[in-house]
């Protein structure tokens, strides 16, 4: 019941809308695609703004209240990168680079579902900790590395660039740059340094996250083509695994603190896939990996399967774990 | 009294964004002393669709000596052929200052 | 004298100012051509912005309201292209192609005109229907279609593509798409689901709208040197052809239920001159036609003539239909 | 032990970008196995003017054999030319993995 | 004391951290550097909403109010290239090109560099004068001008387009045209007209900035090497001569009639070196003058200064002096 | 029935972008019937950093007759080669409608 009203709730909400009309409007054979520079200005703000509201969280918030949920990521981002790596070379029989280039994609992040997940709960008025945020950038790198270094060693070869390449890309790239540096822009400036930026960074927030969508649809629609390439046993896995590591994250999360908000937050960053990050690491590191299949899974199913039934759905396990745990 | 111009190799390669700083280090690395860059968009044999999401092409032109040029795309056929989406191709066109180049 | 208020008011408001300062300072010999990103992304979210609010106003508009005034607007965009063709080709001697491109661009509508005659509304406190934007999706593309066929059977060439593309062109061109696709989002998040994005999508509207005439003033300056190309007959169609539209316009509005405000809009609609969808279409499928006539008139002459006299003067006529027939 | 190159045609079309839609399908048509396009500005018999509201031209090169190229210039000719602000030309390149041109 | 507080205050505002952030990032080897796009949105965007919002205080002011400051301005824009120029000359041995390319900048402005020190002031709830911005455009081209024809005079080589062209460039240019504009517009429009575009043009401002300073970061870090190319004697020039000029400017201020207020802007202003319009004018008509020296001042020492330690020291050069002469 | 070409000279000049207006007047003054510009970035003797903050390079093309592009490098090699971050090279190439250029 609850949940059938969120869902409804969530399908028509103007974020899910707009990643609808980008991509029924490309299929359709309209022409959306925002300019770059237009998507290069909102996913800097996106980030800055992601970052400086939990580091403004984090200056209020009480010192160690991190620790937990923080070591719970480090065990989220190490461990989903080792068992879809098993999982697509075992089950799906894919090459060394085609299943550590999907699993630096599902155990990494997605800054965007992340965001969705935020709004998913401040429309409903439930509570999530501030310094979630913090946990974004926790998450986004060490899948990446741990991924490539799997596939590496399972014989796949190096773009001539190597890991430390790679490595640098993730940990010096635009998102990890803008999320760490905007946390720590807000714990210095605090609440008070905040609140004359707040018109920018916070109330225009979901206003640009629409934006943001309506172009992640027309490129998702873009490459919908590619699904026939990936095959029926890959979009599988791409709707079955955030469903497990949800499902996983949801019971992790009353364990280390987490509130139900925190908790459907972390389950959420759990079940997304990276669509920015990852992409680029891995072309430079895993360069015979093949584009379409990892690109395919993570933003045409993936994401939008997150942003129109993983949100309720993950708000429910969210609430089960803590009814059982909590 | 005409000017005096010189002929160099003009080296031109296309290639997925993503390469820009390694192809500008390899540039380097093979001895050309300068280029000119452009963002471009494209279609090949990898399809019109690979390039996209991750930022486009790269055309990047560069003027240098028969010897660089021949270094560069050896260079490119080695580390880059087999796996990137990456194009070059060559001509000889006249420049001044051509002591510039060489 | 209201009128005389009206008009003083409306030559100092903001975006008429920008207009101004644009043009000016590119007859000067200043650059201040915009960033063709910004160009793009302000078309963008003033075109999503439109249909969203709306369409959040029909989703609480009682059903059935958009009906008559749906016919008026589909009677004039097909009756306008008709009787422009006709004047064009017997008054003015203009060959086929550039009657026929005229003609496009007289019968379809600029969204930023009917921006501004909301935005003329709004300051004087007078209330309009909010199902007004749907017209301009309705307005937009018929008398393009019907223009270019009448060329090609006066005699004009085809741009090898033919009318299909042109008409694919418009239908599923930025302005159409962002529009419809904006109202169906409004229509189905209600008005729940747009007081999130409202900072954005609303409260920023008239300051984008300032930025984007500033770009508009720049571009027609430009282009002012067209005018000596196109002749005084044609200067004055674009100040007579206007007129008589709106004029013809604001005795509909009553007829078909219009409000005063409403009527004002629908008779400002008819009077503008489309210079983003019209010209894109006719290039493609009049490349006979001549750029600097049809964007001269539009864009040179009746834009801002609209946009500093037509406003007051529009409402004057819808005030007055109404007296006489509401 | 120099690395391999074969001769192509380099042709390079200037176009109001309104076309690139038409003009990547006449590509297609001709037989081209890719293309390389970038966002340019311009002045010609034309004017500088007309092509800036409508978004300004596009520059396309696309590498092709000698009856590719001579196919397209002709249909080039033939659709484009009279009316649009369309201009061409051809360049003999030397390029790398030539067998991916022709 | 009451410096100590404002000096940490001011370090821990969110566009200080932000430029710091943009460095050290920058500096890091992370790719922080905004669409270009970007850049010239949020350019176009501040230098019109400075001038707005001055435009229409000086809409509301007394008329004469203006005219002692504006002289006062004038002298610093004429005098500063003068002292500047002989001193770089004789006491640092630079060439006529080089140092006049110094002294354009040095008597020149900065705009943003005068919006942080507006925003300071508002953090404190300090008013200042409504009609500073118009001193601005005031300082921004007589030394420009006067610079390059000491350096001519003083054998520098013209560029071939001569000091008529770099005047142009200046005069023309966009900072003043949007700022002279948007002046016009403001006391056109007034605080009625204002008052619709308001969301945009003065509640995102400080948001905006704090993007374009991190871009300023960006931009300086990547400029750091030049610093050892311009020198140590070089290094101290970029910061004696701001804190001189603005003891000039803050000895002034009473005199002329500012407040305190208006006196610590007027003698920011003062201090600030241009590191947009001057660079540009001195490119075109002072060739041989190298880009390094001249960038390395302005944007790598004195902009990042002034915004650092001077606002809190002009601020209390400005209190001292209302104390000595008020 | 192959389409008729006549060989032109392609000159190619990167700037630095402040440049541009100055260019173009002396693009027309030497006799040149129009060009292309696309924006563009890149490195030389001059470092890639100097152009960065004023805004990038323009990479601009010409089609013209011999006599105009001596003319033109003879205008570059005197009032931009000195002091300004200018390259410059030229090429023959064919064209389609040759009237056009010359
Ligand atoms: N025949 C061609 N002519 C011009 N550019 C090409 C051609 N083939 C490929 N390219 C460019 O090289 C990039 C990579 O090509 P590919 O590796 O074949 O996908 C494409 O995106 C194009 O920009
Ligand atoms: N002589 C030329 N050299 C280089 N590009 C040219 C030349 N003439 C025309 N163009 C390009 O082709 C476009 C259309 O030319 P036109 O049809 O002559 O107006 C122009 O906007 C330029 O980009
Ligand atoms: N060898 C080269 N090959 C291609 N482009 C070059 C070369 N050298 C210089 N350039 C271009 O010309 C501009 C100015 O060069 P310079 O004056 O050497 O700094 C650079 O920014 C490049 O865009
Ligand atoms: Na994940
Ligand atoms: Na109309
Ligand atoms: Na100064």
């Amino acid at each position: 019941m609850e949940f059938g009203a969120a869902l409804a709730a969530n399908l028509t909400s103007p974020p899910v809308l707009a990643f609808a009309l980008g991509f029924l409007a490309t299929a359709l054979g309209a022409e959306l695609k925002l300019h770059e520079a237009l998507y290069d200005a909102l996913s800097v703000y996106l980030l800055l703004a992601i970052g400086l509201k939990g580091g403004v969280a984090i200056s209020v918030a009480e010192p160690g209240a991190l620790l937990w949920p923080a070591l719970a990521a480090l065990a989220m981002g190490t461990g989903i990168p080792l068992w879809c790596y098993a999982v697509l070379r075992r089950l799906l029989r894919l090459g060394a680079a085609d299943a550590g280039a999907l699993a630096a994609h599902y155990g990494s992040v997605s800054a965007v579902t992340f965001v969705a997940a935020l709004q998913f709960l401040a429309a409903r008025g439930v509570p999530a900790e501030g310094f979630l945020p913090a946990l974004v950038a926790l998450l986004e790198v060490p899948a990446i590395v741990v991924a490539i270094a799997l596939a590496r060693a399972g014989g796949a070869a190096g773009g001539g660039g190597g890991l430390r390449e790679a490595l640098h890309e993730v940990v010096f790239g635009r998102s990890v740059v803008l999320l760490v540096g905007g946390l720590a822009i807000g714990v210095l400036t605090g609440e008070r340094g905040f609140a004359a930026v707040k018109p920018l960074f916070s109330d225009l927030f979901l206003g640009a996250l629409v934006l943001f969508l309506l172009e992640l649809g027309v490129v998702a629609s873009r490459r919908r083509g590619d699904l026939r390439r990936a095959g029926a046993p890959l979009v599988a896995f791409a709707v079955i695994a955030p469903i497990v590591h949800a499902a996983l994250a949801a019971l992790l999360g009353p364990l280390v603190g987490l509130s139900p908000g925190g908790t459907m937050v972390f389950a959420t960053l759990a079940a997304s896939a990276s669509y920015i990050a990852a992409p680029a690491a891995v072309r430079l590191a895993l360069p015979e990996a093949s584009p379409s299949l990892y690109l395919a899974s993570s933003l045409v199913v993936t994401f939008p399967f997150n942003l129109a039934l993983g949100l309720p759905l993950y708000d429910a396990f969210a609430r089960l774990a803590h009814r059982l745990l909590g | 009294m005409a000017i005096h111009t010189v002929p160099v190799q003009r080296v031109t390669i296309v290639a997925e964004s993503l390469l820009e700083e390694r192809l500008l280090k390899d540039l380097e690395a093979a001895g050309a002393r300068g280029y000119t860059l452009t963002a471009a968009r494209g279609a090949g044999a990898r399809g019109v669709r690979s390039s996209e999401w991750e930022g486009g092409n790269v055309r990047i032109e560069t003027l240098v000596s028969d010897a660089v040029a021949q270094r560069l795309l050896e260079r490119l056929a080695e580390a880059y052929f087999p796996h990137y989406a990456v194009v070059a191709w060559v001509e000889t066109v006249e420049v001044v200052r051509g002591d510039r180049y060489v």
